[in-house]
């Protein structure tokens, strides 16, 4: 692989993993705060439709994006009565708010727009088109970063940037402030937090809300940034694919930027089997490259490469009086 | 939390999440500007109304047995089987490998054969989750999701690169031979004076329905049905009686991914009688729907497979003759998942008055 | 008997192949008054339901979209006798069938002159949907066409998948594209359903020049697509209907001689294409029809001649 | 220096006064249910600031329901509660924060993967941002550190902390908010007697800054060594509150167990025969490291009944799991069963293994271990023997009607009722459940049985049913092993007696040569003379 072809699938890296990185980021959140989410997926989902049809009525992909939010949002509240309020099986919530995602996006995009489950394509301002970083005409000409610059860091939607962004405020969250702290503890032992006097329900349902604002971004620029549109079933997939890019990352957010970028990087190269070939001088099936994020966590999973322990009360309802 | 009778608990509280799921799809409709009762009607006689929606309906029911079935055995071990739609793919490799071996003299011999491939593979693709589950705590959840993505990575490679025949565009193996092809229910004594000779659904019906007798015999009068049910309520006390943990979540999965495998018989042997991809088109991830509406139980499981066959076929005749499109299906599947699944607590929560103000007036 | 329309997994509105057949359909229906059924396929594994179903409700003539429906064409038509069949893109030898194929080569050999002409910098692309002998031949069309032009130029080739999912890619079509504008080209031939809409709008994103497939294409980004091939898959759709239950079986070849492959040229695309190059192009088209440039045909042999 | 909030109130309050003055809590009318279960009923009682006010009671009393109330952690069916003399609603742990209680819980509320300052800020930080939190908890631990002799390394993560220390966190924790009343539940059941030792000193430093403490435990030496006034607990209600120096641990006991004589189970003298279990320098280390057995020998022979009398936690839980079937940990040592070794870990080591050499266990937990709750009736009989030949139709199935008949005769030999096989056990009263247990255990005529708190929970009339039982057992030839905490129902029934402290046996003792006095002595651990034995 030329150095060229290197920045060409970086690019692609960065795109591809961005919905990743958001969505990951979401379920971090989420399971920190000890509820799992499976829903990560149909949250993606209905964000994306939502978008794609406020941005292609409005000519915005502002509203698009809050539109996106708030669908997204509508989900992590039933996922949050489900399995907070009403201590529900958090697994059996999440698949089945998949589905409902699913059947709930075909059926209302057909209805507004007729066009099979599509919303119409978007152009101009529904669209995040990309923005170039300050310097980059004149950094280009750099050898070896100059190209990097150019072609891998600039040129993207402002949604990759605030994606990225979204990993050290995360940290800073997560870490640094009393939110943070409250947050982890709810998800290791919520018994803890009850008897420090802070309310675990409220904990738990802004943790939700958090997921669902990201899942919402995430959605929102599938259908509005990496694509021009909502199509049927666009997530494929990738709301599984950060869920186990969140336990490859172990649950913390840097380590979650890597882990999208590297399913992202696969999703990439995965895109490029005559790179791959040329690189490696041997024929790689797609489907393995395409099964290869899936490969990667169950070994993870299986604990032979370092242990990944949840937050240990994770997917249990808190439930003090039995 | 106030308990309901035993009765209510098992009868009234998936009828009334049903409700709620048909009320919301009803609302649904409505807001999409179509009409609950064309839609209702279209259904009903799409799916009823004809043999041709009978053999459909039933053809649907005997898949959703089958992965039911699946997420009912490991359900009783205390395991959550959300890979059902990866066995169910696999399960069609081992169809389509065996029926290709040969050139079968009988289709009895071939569906003993296949049914064997179709188990195998099908147990195979949950072994591996199942020992992770047992040995090493991975959570069974995500591992049988990420087996069902490797699972349809595996079949696209077969597919495209060893099962498709030389010279074919799409991805899908050769057809079977015609040894090997099932008698639908055109084709049997007694049924064919209803059912025409095109109808999909076949003798693996009752390859089905011997299934849910075989299932509820194994849960409820063998040993190994007993250590499941015992794991399956308490481990620690399981322990105490000498079951051996891996053995329960090995054989459980094993049965469970088995049984998802051999639904293959039905879509790859008796109606497509070729593997092609996606063959089993969700019918796995329909089975938690169709375990959780059966309460767990094979008579349920039954029940609840016909209506989901019912669902389906008529979902496709709504989506066929109605502008509502066929996507509902998965909104209703989502919705009844949900309510009894997730959202139980609260179903029972509005029944408890009832039986308050009934016991308290008696 | 009405008749019915099948489409398959790209769906009614790629903009292309399916919205091609879907437009001959709504043609006949301006224009006779009246009504047809039809169904998009969700699933490989839906096709022999979808075609039983409207074989048994009585609808004739059938016609459906793609060469998947081959297999299960095959077993299906002979239970309907009395029921016609029109499939596109396959040859399903039954007697109640009529089978539609179009000389894609011809037409993308046309387009690939097309490119040559427009490209600045001797490289184009072409990003094909699932990888078929049938797409090949596609792209072989363009290679010739473009090397007929320019021996010196580049092609660079890329396919989306190879499964029907690749026909709704446009995720994998925009990546692809981005990679092949990083190699050079400017004109790229995108030949891939409803993943062409991700090659189009990635190409007018990036500013260089697009071309369509299937359908006329011109209009989605005014200024970017230098033209498309069209094939006249509406016109074999509304002949289907018109033709009605009576309508003629056997195998239907639709190639430039008849009109049924070429390239679109319209108020999108008038200022792209320079009078040079419309002459220089119906001028080859002129010579194939009779018989003087002999476009290789990538599914007779499956090897192509051009790289 | 004085950390405690300055409310003005008394400082030291000398024992003499301790009677007059304002309560620093009172309950009144206290009460809660857990479903079916009574947990406290019509609970009052009063504490006077600056002392430590013990509360005593049997497992299960309903000590602790009665302090998560205090503490907001649950919320009573009914009374009320007074701080210092003002009615106080505590609906979470932050009412109960801001009235200045600290509570230092008997399952540890720490985050085990926060270092200790992040559990000590958890929920009383000082701002949005930790940084600034952190720096005044460090500061502000240094001192009471340094104050209470409560040393603990502030920067070290809570999993990687003795229990000892983590107890320190706790106390820190309540101390942090300015507690001026602390509630300890069942401090030293997890500590080591320097620990203990240690604790106490702490609790006799805050004492002396005019804390108020309420201590919970079942230790009486603790109770007679540190509080001023004791009350005690016996099935979810208060029956005495009496002032320490004025009582004793017999007095005491007494009031606990809430029953003078265990009826005496008519038993002959035992006829021991031969030898059938030998243990022999067993060791167990538990998944954390800690040595749970720390070489426990014993003996038992045919027709006799070896109580082993101890606090709960010293490690017989731990024995009857290893002679069970169970692999609590790393096991060393030997045991045999009438001269055969037993496999002690491994595949060899299972519940299954164990009932086909001989050996019946009554569990110590019958809700976790010795019962499905949900099964039927019939199923739990089956439950352990599930393989057993009779119970089977053919090679395939089991014979559900050939072990429904059984359970008839079974429940109709043991009296429960009602005797319905299809009953779910979880229908049945703790008794009742019991005998199914024990009817399941027994009537497979064991080689050994063990039998762990055979009458926990359980109402008179079963407990003298259940040890005619036992003792029925044992004059059919059988040897068995006895675990309890009721030191009565050690007494009335064993053969002999060992106590356990600590994971050994502190020594072993005759029922007619010994007392409770004694025998509770040597459950703390207190050596004596060993009378003859
Ligand atoms: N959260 C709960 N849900 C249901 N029942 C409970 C709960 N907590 C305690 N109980 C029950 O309430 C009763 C009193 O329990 P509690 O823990 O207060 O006793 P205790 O005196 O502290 O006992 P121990 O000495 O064993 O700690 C017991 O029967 C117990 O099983
Ligand atoms: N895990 C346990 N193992 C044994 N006993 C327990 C356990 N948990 C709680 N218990 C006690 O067992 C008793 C059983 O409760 P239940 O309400 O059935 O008693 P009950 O009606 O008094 O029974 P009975 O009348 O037979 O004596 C309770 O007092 C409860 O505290
Ligand atoms: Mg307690
Ligand atoms: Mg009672």
């Amino acid at each position: 692989m030329d150095y060229a072809t290197l920045i060409e699938v970086l690019g692609s890296t960065l795109r591809l993993g961005t919905p990743l990185l958001l969505a990951c980021l979401a379920g971090l959140f989420s399971e920190r705060a000890g509820i799992f989410d499976i829903g990560l997926e149909g949250k993606m989902l209905m964000a994306a439709m939502a978008s794609g049809a406020v941005a292609a009525t409005t000519g915005s992909a502002w509203i698009g994006l809050g539109a996106g939010i708030f669908a997204s949002l509508l989900f992590a509240g039933v996922h949050g009565l489900a399995s907070i309020t009403f201590r529900g099986n958090q697994l059996i919530s999440g698949v089945a708010l998949n589905f409902v995602a699913s059947g709930a996006t075909v059926l209302i995009a057909q209805t507004l727009f007729g066009q099979g489950g599509r919303t119409p394509p978007l152009s101009g301002a529904a669209r995040f088109s990309p923005i170039q970083l300050p310097g980059v005409e004149t950094l280009a000409a750099v050898p070896g970063f100059g190209p990097f610059y150019a072609k891998v860091l600039s040129g993207h939607s402002i949604l990759v940037y605030i994606a990225l962004l979204c990993v050290p405020l995360t940290w800073w969250l997560l870490y640094r402030t009393r939110f943070g702290l409250r947050l982890r503890a709810v998800g290791e032992n919520p018994e803890s937090v009850d008897t420090a006097g802070v309310s675990v329900i409220r904990l738990r349902y802004t943790a939700v809300v958090l997921t669902g604002v990201l899942c919402g971004i995430a959605g929102a620029y599938m259908a509005t940034s990496l694509q021009a549109g909502f199509g049927r079933e666009m997530t494929a997939g990738r709301g599984y694919i950060a869920l186990a890019a969140l336990i490859f990352a172990k649950w913390r957010p840097w380590q979650a930027l890597w882990a999208t970028m590297l399913f992202g990087f696969l999703q990439a190269i995965a895109l490029r089997p005559d790179v791959i070939e040329g690189t490696l001088h041997m024929k790689i099936p797609v489907p393995a490259l395409d099964a290869l994020p899936y490969i990667l966590t169950v070994i993870v999973l299986a604990g032979f490469v370092g242990r990944a322990i949840p937050p240990r009360a994770g997917g249990q309802p808190y439930v003090k009086e039995r | 939390m106030a308990k309901l009778p035993t009765w209510a608990d098992l009868v009234l509280v998936p009828l009334i999440s049903l409700l709620l799921a048909a009320v919301i799809s009803a609302l649904v409709i409505l807001a999409i500007g179509g009409d609950p009762v064309e839609a209702v009607t279209v259904m009903v006689d799409g799916a009823l109304g004809s043999p041709y929606g009978w053999g459909y309906t039933l053809y649907y029911t005997t898949s959703f047995i089958f992965t039911g079935l699946a997420v009912t055995v490991a359900y009783h071990a205390g395991q959550f089987n959300i890979g059902g739609e990866g066995q169910a793919q696999l399960g069609g490799l081992g169809v389509a490998l065996v029926c290709l071996a040969l050139p079968w003299p009988h289709w009895s011999i071939a569906l003993l054969a296949a049914s064997v491939g179709a188990a195998l593979f099908g147990a195979a693709w949950a072994a591996i989750p199942a020992w992770l589950q047992a040995k090493r705590g991975s959570h069974i959840v995500i591992t049988t999701i990420m087996f069902n993505y490797i699972g349809a990575a595996l079949i696209v490679y077969m597919l495209v690169e060893v099962l498709r025949p030389i010279g074919q565009m799409d991805p899908a193996s050769a057809r079977f031979p015609v040894g090997a092809k099932l008698p639908n229910f055109g084709e049997i004594p007694g049924l064919s004076l209803i059912f025409s000779n095109k109808v999909p659904a076949n003798v693996s019906f009752f390859v089905a329905i011997a299934a849910c007798f075989a299932v509820w015999a194994l849960l409820w009068r063998t040993r190994l049905g007993y250590e499941i049910r015992a794991f399956g309520k308490s481990e620690s006390a399981a322990v105490y009686a000498g079951i051996s943990p891996t053995k329960v979540i090995m054989l459980s999965m094993l049965i469970s991914g088995g049984l998802a495998g051999l639904m293959a018989i039905n879509n790859v042997m008796g109606e497509s009688e070729r593997l092609v991809q996606n063959a089993s088109e969700g019918a796995g991830f329909i089975g938690i729907a169709v375990a959780l509406m059966g309460r767990n139980h094979p008579f349920g499981v039954f029940l609840a497979a016909l209506l989901f066959g019912f669902l389906y076929q008529g979902g496709a005749e709504m989506g066929l003759w109605t502008t509502i499109p066929i996507e509902l299906r998965l909104l209703v599947q989502g919705l009844v998942i949900l309510f009894t699944g997730a959202l139980d607590t609260m179903v029972r929560m509005m029944l408890t008055p009832f039986f308050r103000t009934a016991r308290g007036a008696a | 008997a009405d008749p019915a329309l099948i489409f398959d997994l790209g769906g009614k509105f790629d903009k292309s192949f399916n919205e091609a057949a879907f437009n001959g359909a709504e043609k006949w229906v301006a224009e006779t008054g009246g009504s047809y059924k039809q169904l998009e396929m969700q699933s490989e594994a839906q096709r022999e339901q979808a075609l039983r179903r409207f074989a048994e409700s009585g609808a004739n003539p059938i016609v459906m979209t793609g060469f998947a429906f081959g297999d299960v064409l095959n077993t299906v038509a002979p239970d309907y006798p009395d029921t016609k069949f029109v499939i596109i893109d396959m040859v399903v030898d039954q007697p109640n069938v009529r089978s539609v194929v179009f000389q894609e080569e011809q037409g993308s050999y046309l387009v690939g002159m097309l490119a040559a002409m427009a490209s600045k910098t001797g490289t184009v692309g072409f990003v094909g949907g699932m990888d078929i002998p049938l797409i090949r031949k596609f792209e072989c069309g363009y290679a010739q066409g473009v090397k007929a032009v320019n021996p010196e130029a580049k092609v660079v080739m890329n396919m989306t998948g190879t499964t029907p999912a690749a026909w709704n890619d446009p995720v994998k079509g925009s990546e692809l594209t981005k990679a092949q504008i990083a190699q050079g080209a400017d004109v790229v031939y995108a030949a891939a359903g409803s993943t062409g809409l991700g090659i189009l709008q990635t190409v007018a994103d990036e500013g260089i020049l697009g071309i369509g497939v299937d359908s006329n294409q011109n209009y989605m980004h005014p200024g970017h697509m230098l033209t498309s091939m069209v094939k006249r898959v509406d016109l074999s759709v509304y002949e289907a209907f018109k033709d009605g239950p009576a309508l003629e079986t056997g195998l239907v070849v639709s190639g430039l001689k008849d009109e049924g492959v070429g390239y679109a040229l319209d108020e999108y695309n008038a200022d792209l294409i320079t009078p040079e190059m419309k002459a220089a192009v119906d001028a080859a088209a002129e010579k194939i029809k009779a018989g003087e440039i002999a476009v290789h045909d990538y599914m007779t042999d499956n090897t192509c001649p051009v790289e | 220096m004085t950390l405690g909030k300055d409310t003005g109130r008394q400082a030291t309050a000398a024992p003499s006064n301790m009677q007059a003055g304002v309560p620093a809590i009172e309950l009144r009318g206290i009460s809660k249910a857990f479903g079916p279960v009574q947990a406290n009923k019509d609970i009052s009682i009063r504490v006077m600031p600056g002392t430590i006010h013990g509360i005593i009671g049997e497992n299960g009393a309903g000590k602790s329901t009665l302090m998560s109330i205090l503490y907001g952690f649950y919320r009573a069916d009914a009374g009320e509660i007074f701080i210092n003399g003002r009615p106080t609603t505590i609906t979470d742990s932050q009412a109960a924060i801001r009235a200045g209680i600290g509570m230092v819980f008997q399952h540890f509320k720490l985050v085990q993967n926060f270092t200790v300052l992040e559990n000590v800020i958890l929920g009383a930080e000082e701002g949005a941002l930790l940084r600034p939190s952190l720096a005044k908890a460090r500061k502000t631990l240094a001192h009471l550190a340094e104050e209470y002799e409560l040393e603990v390394d502030p920067e070290a993560v809570i999993e990687a902390l003795s229990v000892g220390h983590q107890q320190r966190v706790e106390i820190l924790k309540a101390l942090y908010r300015q507690a001026d009343i602390l509630i300890l539940d069942e401090p030293t059941g997890v500590l080591t007697p320097d620990e203990a030792d240690h604790l106490f000193r702490i609790l006799r430093g805050l004492k002396a800054q005019g804390k108020t403490i309420i201590l919970i435990t079942h230790k009486l030496r603790e109770i007679m060594e540190i509080t001023d006034r004791v009350s005690v607990m016996r099935r979810g209600e208060m029956v005495a509150t009496v002032t320490t120096s004025e009582t004793s641990p017999e007095a005491l006991a007494e009031l606990m167990v809430g029953r003078k004589v265990l009826l005496h189970v008519p038993k002959a003298t035992a006829q021991p025969g031969a030898t059938v279990l030998d243990v022999e320098n067993l060791r167990v280390t538990d998944g954390a490291g800690v040595a749970r057995l720390k070489g426990v020998s014993l003996k038992i022979r045919a027709g006799e009944i070896l109580g082993i009398a101890g606090v709960a936690g010293n490690g017989q839980s731990e024995l009857l799991e290893v002679l069970g079937g169970f692999a609590p940990g790393k096991i060393e040592g030997r045991v045999s069963l009438s001269g055969q070794d037993l496999v002690l870990s491994g595949p060899g080591a299972t519940g299954e293994t164990r009932r086909a050499a001989g050996i019946a266990h009554v569990p110590e937990d019958r809700h976790h271990l010795g019962l499905i709750l949900d099964f039927a009736a019939w199923e739990n009989i089956a439950f352990g023997y599930h393989g057993a030949p009779d119970y089977q139709a053919n090679a395939l199935f089991m014979d559900n009607d050939a072990i429904i008949r059984d359970t008839e005769g079974k429940m109709a030999r043991f009296d429960v009722r009602p005797p319905n096989p299809q009953l779910p056990a979880k229908s049945f009263s703790g008794g009742n459940q019991q005998k199914i247990v024990l009817a399941r255990e027994i009537e497979r005529n064991p080689v050994l049985l063990l039998v762990g708190q055979p009458t926990r929970g359980v109402d008179i009339g079963a407990i003298e049913f259940i040890h005619r039982r036992i003792v029925e057992l044992r004059d059919a030839g059988a040897a068995i092993l006895l675990v309890s905490v009721e030191l009565e129902e050690i007494l009335s029934l064993s053969d002999r007696i060992a106590v356990m402290f600590d994971g050994q046996i502190m020594g072993e003792r005759l029922p007619d040569q010994t007392n409770e006095r004694e025998l509770g002595l040597l459950m703390a651990g207190v050596a004596t003379e060993a009378g003859a034995a």
